[in-house]
């Protein structure tokens, strides 16, 4: 197996064929945030383009290092902050592999329900974002928001907040259901179908929207493991990955789901493989809805202070809804890591986007970044 | 045929466009200032000292033990011991926080201080109009602006209040139980 | 998988000259790491790609870790003689543990779908020899994480297309997230009102806030 | 004629007849100058907040609704916001065509309002060439485009520019293509003739617009579509995609002179629709015979209200395409179909005995078919080879 890997070559030395340089961003409309491409457009087709982060760098990983086990869990809620729910699970994911924690079934199930409303949410959301880019007027996001909405709702009847949930704890959750609120739940996963043909009546078979994505940024599948790419954009080139098969992570294990895989990994393919994947989560939704036992939500062994692990390392990690959402964690016996490492999907799905964008045109290569899905927060962390 | 998908998305837009003159499903927005939502029972925004009693300063139950002090992820909280003990609403004497500030520009209102609170003293609020043109001392919140009485907490999180208030009642039926058990003091005691 | 002593002959015999070291993980319940020499890096990295039985094709979190020099404190028995008899005394002795930089990666296989192999490189020192070969060409996921450990870390990563900084500005001098690392005190700091309550406060009770 | 239709031409007429007979001219193009220009810039201010509006409830949001009773002072708030704005000039800008740029946007536009019918007798210039002199005007907006692009010394403005020079020019063919049938079946260039052409009645008193027939309503179609994008209007908008470039050849305007592009815009596209209306849509005339008791002027208003919604409801709605697939679209589809279309336009002309009751259908549906079945042939070579639809596989 090889993958194609060029050293960018300089542009705009050339001189008989001058180049445009521009600078797209960090102020850009459809950077999704303060995220910069320095771009060199010969006529309007890329013929260079450089990512340039750091931004919104606060160095979360120092931070973390100066906190307790506890209080660095609602600082990954700001990590990517459309789906803090499964940053939270990420993380304490880590620190019970790291511990030896065991979560009770009850709040394996919650977390579950959780992570799917989430993945929802962020797919929903990033198709309209995908869409605000092409210059869809915001129609396809506002739709998209009016369902998040109703998740929030949830979100906050549960947690308290709507995107700050800071929600799961190490060994279980926070604290249990509300009464009523899996009806309220049945209720949103029920209408959510509505919408998504809603969705796809506006946007599947629109003309317009085929031709600004079929075969558009295409990124083959070897290149896609190469570079690590994961998540619903490696799915789009055809390879079959979902870390929620693979390590069955949570109750995963027992949820009757389909991974669905792309074909030509274009922009297109991104696009339906995030609509087919939340139709996947909402048949795993209804089972987790049905089957949640009752039960204690939080280990009673489980330390809120003074966590001290024993010294070793650990490697947590999920099926994020924009990838393989990693945190990696290092003690030395004390009451804060040693090392606390994220895996930011976003960033990593970032390697490829000047592979994908050269020789396409501007317009073409803001549709490409859309179609990656990123979040700043969680790019520069 | 040529177009029928815009022509599809055009109905769809359509359908909305009609939709959000009688469907409040489709209209999600709420015109803020004059409706409000209903409040949420779990909802928080920043954090509130709880007292018992009529007397805010005397039955405020926090302790100055300093664990959210410590445990506060953003550092917002800032204790200073009192000395001396002082006499509580019940006339117990009660070590209390000489100054207790948060500083509400900095709170992230993550909870954590509630979670790790043994004296159920401090708990989250509902407030969020909170808007001032002073950004340094008028989102500075020291002890009296913060405490409030055990009925607004109930008020807020009826669930969480109930729940309180059982294990203090519980916790305060043992210590006297406890304290009827141990033998008179030599000398006696009246 | 293989088993770690396995996988290690194996890269040993692929890879002539590689010192392949295995590194126990505190906590039994997680995974073990191979530590590979800097020399031969890039050589076994490629043979755990390549190789069919093993294919790591998918490198999934390169991390740096700082590791300043440190006095470890153990325990260790010792015979002595004492009065003429040789008896087994405890005795705590304290040893230095030399300071290096450390690039973990955690490889998985996407075909085989399995995982995870932990790799680590370690550097000779913290301040000079800081160079360790870059494993992009080999997984070009490392570009990114391999660049963001030499500007958080200073990690030299030989054989990278672009090692730049790339989450601090290019002018940045430092490696933040070093453990020793102190911040500058040039920011234009923000009056935070938690800072002027600090400062009043201090000013207040002199004593310390503590009673 | 009742009084409602004619009272704008009465009051005009009183008004200028209080003048001296030398200066009665003057006064009486003044008077039609000042109520155009009324008219249109209270259609412009209305037109902003009616979009937001329709664009929020299509986006089920609720749009400006804080200024005034329902947001409709909202307008006079963008006016104030506008105008005490800082304007700012960029450093390097070349500053006279900086200057100058939006005042050769917003000029001619208002010119091409002299030749427009809105109601019976309600023409300021009744011109014999009525429609060329429209199209020579409204082609000196893709100068003012150029300057403005070219002077903000900007790399996003040249974008811009060069952008809406190509589409600009481009969609000026199958725009004008699109109108000669009209012209050549009505037999006149001048606006008022055209409207006076489809004034009569068929069986039911249906009007004999133009739009009722094949190649009218093609050409109703083909010249929106070009009208679209010679407005620079979604899914057109590529002269200011905002979302790749920024604002494209606006970026570096800001205050008053913003507000003059976009007050230039919005009066091109009130122009171009109040020519799609006179050409296509009878003008003034009401669709039915029984209906002709209405003041015509306010015909005219409905059915440009429709095509200004029509607008509207398409940007809601459509992303936007790229340069190379709008490019195509006009020379590989709109322009060859205009110029088909023109032959259907014969052809109808050619079959103009057959008006019996059966004979009417099979002479429609023959030109019907005679537009349809080549916009679907180049429909499908516009999209080229088709690769198989996708099949998405599912691992378990």
């Amino acid at each position: 197996m090889s993958a194609r890997f060029s050293p960018p070559e300089l542009a705009g030395t050339d001189f008989e064929h001058p180049l445009l340089e521009v600078s797209l961003g960090p102020h850009h409309p459809s950077t999704h945030g303060v995220f910069r491409m320095d771009a060199a457009l010969d006529g309007e087709t890329v013929v260079k383009l450089k990512p340039v982060f750091g931004y919104l760098h606060r160095n979360h990983e120092k931070i973390a290092e100066k906190c307790s086990y506890l209080g660095s869990m609602p600082f990954t809620d700001r990590l990517d902050y459309m789906c803090s729910l499964t940053n939270n699970w990420g993380y304490a994911l880590a620190v019970e592999k790291l511990t030896g924690l065991a979560v009770p079934e009850r709040a394996e199930y919650i977390r579950v329900i959780l992570g799917e409303l989430t993945r929802l949410i962020n797919h929903s959301a990033v198709v309209g974002f995908l869409l605000q880019d092409m210059g869809a007027m915001g129609t396809p996001l506002m739709y998209a928001f009016r369902e998040r909405e109703k998740i929030l709702d949830l979100f906050e009847s549960l947690t308290g907040a709507r995107m700050m949930c800071n929600y799961m704890r190490f060994g279980g959750c926070r604290c249990d259901l509300p009464p009523g609120w899996i009806g309220q739940a049945r209720g949103v996963a029920a209408k959510f179908p509505l919408f998504l043909d809603e969705f796809e009546a506006l946007l599947t078979g629109n003309e317009i929207l085929k031709a600004r994505t079929e075969g558009v940024g295409v990124l083959t599948p070897e290149l896609a493991v190469n570079a690590g790419v994961t998540g619903p954009m490696l799915r789009a080139s055809g390879v079959n990955y979902d870390i929620r098969k693979v390590d069955a992570y949570g109750v995963y294990g027992r949820m009757d789901f389909r991974v669905p895989l792309g074909e030509r990994g274009d922009v297109f393919d991104r696009y339906m493989i995030r609509i087919l994947e939340m139709r996947e989560s909402l048949k795993i939704l209804d089972q987790a809805l049905r089957d949640i036992p009752d039960g204690p939500i939080l280990n009673l062994n489980a330390k809120l202070r003074n966590l001290r692990p024993k010294p070793g390392e650990a490697y947590g990690r999920i099926e994020g809804p924009k990838g393989e959402l990693g945190f990696y964690l290092i003690s030395d016996g004390g009451p804060n890591p040693y090392r606390y490492r994220v895996r930011p999907p976003s960033l990593i799905n970032l390697t490829v986007l000047e592979d994908m964008c050269l020789g396409q045109t501007i317009a073409d290569a803001v549709v490409i970044l859309g179609s990656v899905d990123i979040v700043l927060g969680e790019v520069d962390r | 045929m040529n177009g029928a998908g815009i022509i599809k998305g055009l109905v769809e837009t359509a359908r909305n466009f009609a939709g959000s003159y009688h469907d409040r499903e489709r209209l999600t927005t709420v015109q803020y200032p004059e409706e409000t939502l209903p409040p949420v029972e779990n909802a928080r925004t920043l954090p509130f000292l709880v007292y018992d009693g009529g007397d805010a300063m005397a039955g405020l139950r926090c302790t100055a033990c300093m664990i959210c002090e410590k445990e506060c992820p953003p550092q917002c909280i800032y204790i200073i011991k009192d000395q001396a003990r002082k006499p509580d609403y019940m006339g117990k004497m009660q070590l209390q926080p000489k100054v207790f500030d948060i500083d509400m520009s900095v709170c992230m209102s993550c909870g954590i201080c509630v979670e790790v609170c043994p004296f159920d003293a401090i708990k989250m609020d509902q407030v969020f109009e909170l808007s001032t043109d002073d950004r340094f001392a008028g989102l500075l919140f020291d002890n009296e602006k913060l405490a409030r009485p055990n009925e607004y907490f109930r008020q807020l999180h009826k669930t969480e209040a109930s729940e309180v208030d059982a294990r203090r009642e519980e916790e305060k039926r043992k210590a006297a139980a406890k304290a009827a058990a141990k033998p008179p003091l030599p000398g006696g005691v009246k | 998988m293989e088993t770690l002593e396995q996988l290690k002959a194996r890269i040993e015999a692929a890879a002539p000259g590689v010192r392949v070291e295995i590194v126990p993980n505190g906590n039994p319940a997680n995974p073990a790491s191979l530590l590979v020499d800097g020399g031969h890096a890039r050589a076994a990295a490629a043979f755990l790609r390549d190789d069919p039985a093993l294919a790591f094709d998918y490198a999934s979190n390169v991390t740096g870790v700082d590791w300043p020099e440190r006095t470890v404190r153990e325990r260790i028995k010792v015979k002595r003689m004492a009065g003429g008899v040789e008896r087994e005394v405890e005795e705590v002795c304290e040893r230095k543990t030399p300071a290096y930089l450390e690039a973990v990666y955690h490889l998985y296989s996407m075909s085989r779908k399995d995982g995870p192999l932990i790799l680590r490189l370690r550097t000779e020192n913290r301040t000079d020899r800081v160079s360790l070969p870059s494993l992009t060409p080999v997984w070009r996921s490392c570009e990114f994480q391999e660049r963001e450990i030499f500007d958080l870390y200073g990690i030299v990563f030989e054989g990278h297309p672009d090692l730049r900084r790339i989450l601090m500005w290019p002018e940045f001098a430092d490696h933040p997230m070093r453990k020793d690392y102190a911040e500058p005190d040039d920011y234009e700091y923000e009056p935070t009102p938690h800072d002027a309550v600090l400062a009043r406060a201090r000013g207040h009770y002199p004593g310390g806030t503590q009673p | 004629m009742s009084g409602a239709d004619q009272i704008f031409v009465w009051i005009g007429h009183e008004a200028a007849g209080w003048a001296p007979a030398p200066a009665q001219p003057l006064v009486s193009a003044i008077l039609a100058i000042a109520g155009i220009m009324a008219v249109f810039g209270a259609c412009f201010a209305l037109t902003t907040v009616a979009e937001r509006k329709i664009l929020g409830r299509m986006q089920n949001r609720f749009g400006p609704n804080r200024v005034g009773p329902y947001g409709l002072f909202q307008p006079l708030a963008d006016g104030v916001k506008m105008l005490t704005k800082e304007d700012i000039v960029p450093f390097s800008a070349d500053k006279t065509l900086h200057f100058l740029a939006p005042l050769v946007l917003t000029v001619p536009v208002w010119l091409a309002f002299a030749v427009l019918p809105f109601g019976r007798n309600m023409s300021a210039l009744d011109l014999d060439c009525g429609v060329l002199f429209f199209f020579a005007i409204g082609s000196a907006s893709e100068l003012a485009v150029f300057m403005a692009g070219w002077s903000s010394q900007n790399k996003y403005s040249l974008v811009g520019a060069m952008r809406a020079i190509a589409q600009m020019i481009s969609y000026e063919v199958p725009l004008v293509l699109s109108t000669v049938p009209v012209l050549m079946l009505a037999g006149s260039l001048s606006l008022n003739g055209i409207v006076a052409a489809q004034g009569s009645h068929t069986i039911g008193g249906l009007a004999r617009w133009n739009v009722f027939t094949p190649w009218g309503l093609a050409g109703l179609l083909l010249f929106l579509i070009a009208a679209t994008a010679e407005s620079n209007r979604s899914p057109f908008d590529l002269p200011e995609g905002e979302s790749e470039i920024i604002a494209g050849y606006l970026t570096e305007y800001s205050g008053f002179k913003y507000a003059l592009f976009f007050l230039g815009e919005y009066l091109g596209l009130f122009a171009v629709t109040g020519l799609a209306v006179t050409l296509f849509l009878g003008g003034w005339h009401a669709p039915f015979q029984w209906l002709e008791w209405a003041p015509s002027w306010l015909w005219f208003g409905a059915k440009f209200s429709v095509l200004i919604f029509l607008f509207i409801w398409a940007r809601a709605t459509l992303p936007r395409l790229r340069l190379d697939q709008l490019l195509n679209f006009s020379w590989r589809f709109l322009a060859p179909l205009s110029l088909i279309n023109l032959a259907v336009a014969a052809a109808w002309h050619w079959t103009g005995a057959w008006e019996s009751a059966a004979a009417a259908p099979v002479r429609w549906l023959l030109c019907a078919a005679l537009i349809a079945l080549p916009a679907h042939w180049l429909g499908r070579a516009l999209r080229g080879r088709l690769p198989p639809p996708r099949k998405y596989r599912y691992a378990e």
